[in-house]
């Protein structure tokens, strides 16, 4: 099928409409991956002139994210990320100035005030849980909140993503037991980049797939290549729709690479040997999709360099409105320990509605 | 006002709230059909089907991580933790998650969930179905610990736990459940998670306590009585947060403070109880600030004679007291 | 093949030779199940008439117990058990004494001294790791013990057992994970009766065969009928023996049958109906061997009576010993929380002997 | 003697055990070819081999749990933790069985085992890479704790942990690994567990640290020197067992004690020694025993300014000595 594009293209629509898409939705994918990358980039400059003491990225990773997270329904659905998920929290609504006041540490950081570490994320407006350091905690939440979902019938799927190595943790057993025998609304999303810091894959996972953990839960698991922007689209589109028609969680694994060090206080030519580090760059997910999109003719020279120009603005904007966003003050520090007992009045109960889906039949107990 | 032992007071708050309130469920090892290995949820499943009161896989970690999530999206848990003693496979979600969220987003996502766990020595339980966790979470900030002594505490307690927007750890001494009776008004009501009271007011030493702890401190005051030593027993039902007026009032009135807890004694809950009273009180003691608390052994053993000697009783705190007050 | 028993039986040791093993095995295996149901009958006795405050039991278990256990080589592989091995301890070199003193909480209790519950077993000297009561963390032991044996060379195969309901904790996942990357000797053993307490297996795995599982870490899963004790010692004999060539871990899950409540603290007919209860006699391990080894002429009449009788005796002669066995004094009850500091003696260091499997070549780099 | 720094003390007492002892091994998260996230491990893998430097997956349950079965079998392992932030979901392992394992088989088995982790704040590490750990594991009979604060001392305690029978978690400072030097014997020697020092004698006010605060209490200590207070600071090293008698003998002589620690005050660590010494030396006290200590938020904060809120430093120690000392 060749559609004829408003540029005169061929094939303008083509590549899109094989997925469901329309060309406008693989511009924005294309534009969140570069500016996800423009944002990364830009935190290890302010790192290396010393105005940033710590970053940690996603490069590498951000078609797998970009392209799992797009089928989300934005502000309906839940993401609970990792601290890589810089272009997941794009995705879902979160802004180039949230990331970088959470990189300042600024008082008006929306995920944590500056109370956390650069990259861990948050975003209740916008349904993305608070990323914590702990690794794979976060399974359990988007459980526990694909289990609010099924009893309160508001229809939301729940996706939580976690490095490969963090897989090995107990409680991504517990959660995926639990989803399973429930059916819940849940999608886990496993990053495979081969690494856990300097750990390879080898030492921390005695099989190749994590995808393969999924059968012993008696639920999909299916592996994508990461730079594979639309491959990972599909997966998670046909999760995301599996885990919203009550059939249960999905395992999505995305091989991807990272591009950098574990975090700016790594050195991994310690422990990866060059020409390892150069085969890495060959997987780099952002020229791969251009190429894809030059190829698909959706993108050409002036639009490539459009979205790139209009990237580097937000980039430089959402930096310096950061950098010079005041910072919090000792004086509310202890806010938020407990919230205010609301003075003796109880909170308002809820009931379900008639139509919803916790009423007669379609529970826990279906 | 009726006649309830503390294990019916505990079930009816939760079926009540759980009336009042569909975002209210309950889930754990065996809390539906069997109710509960102690039947604290017995009657719960049928009235409230599967959807509310959730039989969960035998994984603590879990349960709370997934309570966690829930309260995120918008129900209000009740995890069960079976014995206190397996709550510890839950305690990086407990301490790194639950009581941390609020904090961590600057107030915009909390935690409204409440963990009931049984805790406790003196009924066989043994190393691991006896022990007393509180001083592990009441070090925490961002979870509340709550310690009820009576069946009209436990239901007015946990019902503010339920109601409350934060992580609240609500522990029941096993033995309190059947051993306990006291009137329970039918209705709803909340007691305020926050505030001590003076069980029993006395002029000479204040001893102070919590749980089972408490009806062992009111034996023991009775015993001395008779000898002359009129105590006072604060019951402090909130451990976190503390109530330092009633706690600190009440020293400052009698001058002499005997902290009374079934932990071990090092490092235990008590520890930090007296030392805030040695700080603010310090003008008014006229004797050390003293502790009477289990033995420093891992847990309570199973052997009777062993768990006698390990438990306290009226008759140890008794000793205790004189003294203190012979000081 | 035909072989001529002493008593003139014409099938003597022919079922035997099917599995490597003699008559006088089959009829230890059984004398052991038939010892390890004997105890556990008095057990309940004695908790019916107040003389034993709290059983947990083996009963239905012992089977899938004894073939299981059998293959391992006492006093020198090592065993993590769980609360219901009252069988897999008697084989490995508990006695019936132990057991009771166990049961009796006594001074001279060789698993804890009366300190634990009664079936929390262990036993150094057999290599009985001592049961805890929080469910599943012995498997990590066991995982330890297969390290240091690889490491040491020694030889060792570690077994840890435990059942169904356990299996979903969080440790089992990192165990299994750690286990299979390196290869290490050990066996996983899961006794699925179905039930964890009350909780039924579809409530609790979303998978039928817990033996599902193994795929996810790339080592054999194997599902066994507990009630056939050859069958049985077969998947445990090539487990362990794959175990001891450096092939790595098995998962042997063994579908047993729970005859009794939980513990004597549970009332199981609140959530086990009748019929229920009633088909699960029909999977009673110990009739089965029973009959198995009547049929193949291995037991006769006056065999299972001498047995029987033994066996009768045996437990009396435990029973009344420990009863009236001293209780521990309140004065040790301070001991053992800390060693005594070897007065300033540093431990023998221990260094491998040329021939070790932790020399050149042999170790965990391999 | 060799000028060293904390952590390359750290490090030459595992390798100097290592070469001692094929039973001694070290296992951990990135603990081999990148030699841990503060390289305090490495080159040991480059000399001992795979065998006994063992990367393990990111699962610190098992890493404890693991090590738990190892000691059992005639191994030492020394377990790191990446940061104590991560101890967390190894606390099951580490409460209920490592700390009980030799008391519930009547000493026949026992537990070998170090558990090494990086703690404190102060490094921009924020919530989940500053904490304090130590209120948590001192409260556990059965398991021993030790916080060293100088270079000599952590190769002594380390050296001294890997040969004890049973576990022993040992808390390295973050801040003190390449901040502090210090003399450090090239040849083997050990320091006690259980044997507190005083780093700095005198007679008006006793200072209680340890880790990285012992270093700011001296400081505070000479900034009030010259107003005429003269403090004797007392190291603990040893946080369980306790060296009671150095604490108290030195409160029995000052008559003033202040308690510094890092971790969040309520219910930490400090609560225990305040408590003792407001017992056991009330009639030698001339003023409230008093602590200082981190502010009861969930963990440190990690924008500087909130940081610096957060931690002690010796102006905020030598404010608490003046207020203690005018009382
Ligand atoms: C429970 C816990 N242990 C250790 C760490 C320290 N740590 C942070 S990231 C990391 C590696 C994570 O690897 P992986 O899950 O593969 O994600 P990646 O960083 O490779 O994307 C480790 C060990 C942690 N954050 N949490
Ligand atoms: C960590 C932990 N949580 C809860 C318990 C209480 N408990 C004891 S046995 C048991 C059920 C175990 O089921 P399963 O593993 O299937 O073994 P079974 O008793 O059926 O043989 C439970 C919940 C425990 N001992 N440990
Ligand atoms: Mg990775
Ligand atoms: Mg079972």
């Amino acid at each position: 099928m060749t559609i004829t594009g408003q540029e005169g293209d061929r094939k303008a629509g083509t590549l899109a409409a094989e997925y469901g898409l329309a060309d406008a939705d693989l511009l924005a994918m294309y534009r969140t991956m570069a500016l996800a990358r423009a944002l990364d980039e830009r935190m290890w400059l302010l790192n290396r002139s010393g105005r940033a003491p710590f970053v940690i990225s996603g490069q590498g990773h951000e078609g797998a994210q970009v392209g799992i997270a797009w089928p989300l329904r934005r502000d309906h659905d839940w993401v609970a990320p990792f601290y890589r998920s810089i272009a997941t929290c794009l995705v879902v609504g979160m802004t180039p100035r949230d990331v970088m006041l959470a990189q300042f540490a600024r008082a008006s950081d929306p995920s944590s005030g500056g109370r956390q570490m650069p990259g861990h994320y948050g975003h209740p407006g916008h349904h993305v849980v608070s990323v914590s350091s702990p690794v794979a905690t976060q399974i359990l939440h988007a459980v526990g909140i694909a289990l609010a979902s099924r009893i309160r019938g508001l229809d939301q799927v729940a996706m939580a993503i976690m490095g490969e190595g963090s897989s090995n943790q107990g409680d991504v057993h517990e959660g995926l037991n639990f989803a399973a025998i429930h059916r819940l609304p849940m999608v886990l999303v496993i990053e495979n980049n081969g690494y856990a810091i300097s750990v390879p894959a080898a030492r921390e996972l005695s099989v190749r797939d994590v995808a393969d953990r999924a059968s012993g839960y008696g639920i999909p698991g299916v592996v994508v290549d990461g730079t594979d922007v639309l491959a990972c689209y599909t997966a998670s589109r046909e999760a995301v729709d599996r885990a919203r028609r009550g059939e249960g969680p999905t395992l999505i694994e995305a091989k991807v690479t990272r591009l950098t060090g574990h975090s700016s206080d790594d050195q991994q030519s310690k422990y990866r040997s060059e020409s390892e580090l150069a085969e890495g760059l060959t997987h780099d997910p952002l020229p791969i999709f251009r190429a894809q999109l030059r190829e698909a003719g959706v993108l050409d020279e002036a639009a490539e360099a459009a979205i790139a120009t209009d990237v580097k603005a937000s980039v430089e904007g959402a930096t310096s409105f950061a950098e010079a966003a005041p910072d919090p003050e000792p004086a509310g520090a202890m806010d938020h320990v407990f919230g205010d007992p609301a003075a003796g009045e109880p909170p308002p109960p809820w009931h379900p509605t008639p139509g919803g889906a916790s009423g007669s039949g379609g529970g826990l107990g279906a | 006002m009726t006649v309830r032992t503390f294990i019916e007071a505990v079930r009816e708050g939760m079926a009540q709230e759980m009336r009042r309130d569909a975002s209210v469920i309950v889930l754990g090892e065996d809390v539906g059909k069997k109710g509960g290995v102690f039947l604290a949820t017995d009657g719960l499943w049928a009235e409230f089907g599967d959807d509310r009161v959730i039989d969960t896989p035998l994984t603590e970690s879990m349960i709370v991580g997934t309570s966690i999530g829930a309260a995120l999206n918008g129900l209000r848990p009740i995890a069960e933790i079976q014995f206190a003693d397996f709550i510890f496979p839950a305690f990086n979600q407990l301490v790194s998650e639950a009581a941390r969220m609020r904090y961590r987003t600057i107030g915009a996502s909390c935690v409204p969930m409440v963990v009931r766990a049984p805790y406790g020595g003196g009924v066989h339980g043994a190393m691991y179905h006896s022990q007393s966790v509180e001083a592990f979470f009441t070090h925490i900030p961002g979870i509340k610990t709550v310690v009820p002594s009576t069946p009209y505490d436990a239901k007015g307690l946990l019902v503010a736990a339920i109601r409350d927007e934060d992580p609240v750890l609500f522990l029941e001494h096993k033995k309190l459940y059947r051993s306990v009776r006291g009137d329970v008004p039918g209705g709803e009501y909340t007691v305020p998670i926050g505030r001590a009271v003076v069980r029993r007011p006395g002029r000479r030493l204040t001893v102070v306590a919590y749980g089972l702890m408490v009806h062992y401190a009111l034996e023991a005051a009775e015993k001395v009585a008779d000898e002359g030593i009129d105590c006072e027993v604060v019951d402090l039902r909130s451990l976190r947060p503390l109530d330092r007026e009633t706690l600190l009032g009440s020293v400052r009135k009698t001058g002499k403070c005997l902290v009374v807890y079934e932990d071990n004694r090092f490092g235990g809950y008590g520890a930090e109880i007296a030392a805030i009273v040695a700080e603010e009180a310090f003008d008014y003691l006229d004797g050390p600030v003293s502790r009477i608390a289990g033995p420093d052994s891992p847990a309570m053993p199973y052997n009777h004679i062993l768990e006698d000697w390990f438990m306290l009783n009226p008759a140890k705190i008794a000793d205790a007291i004189r003294k203190l007050a012979a000081y």
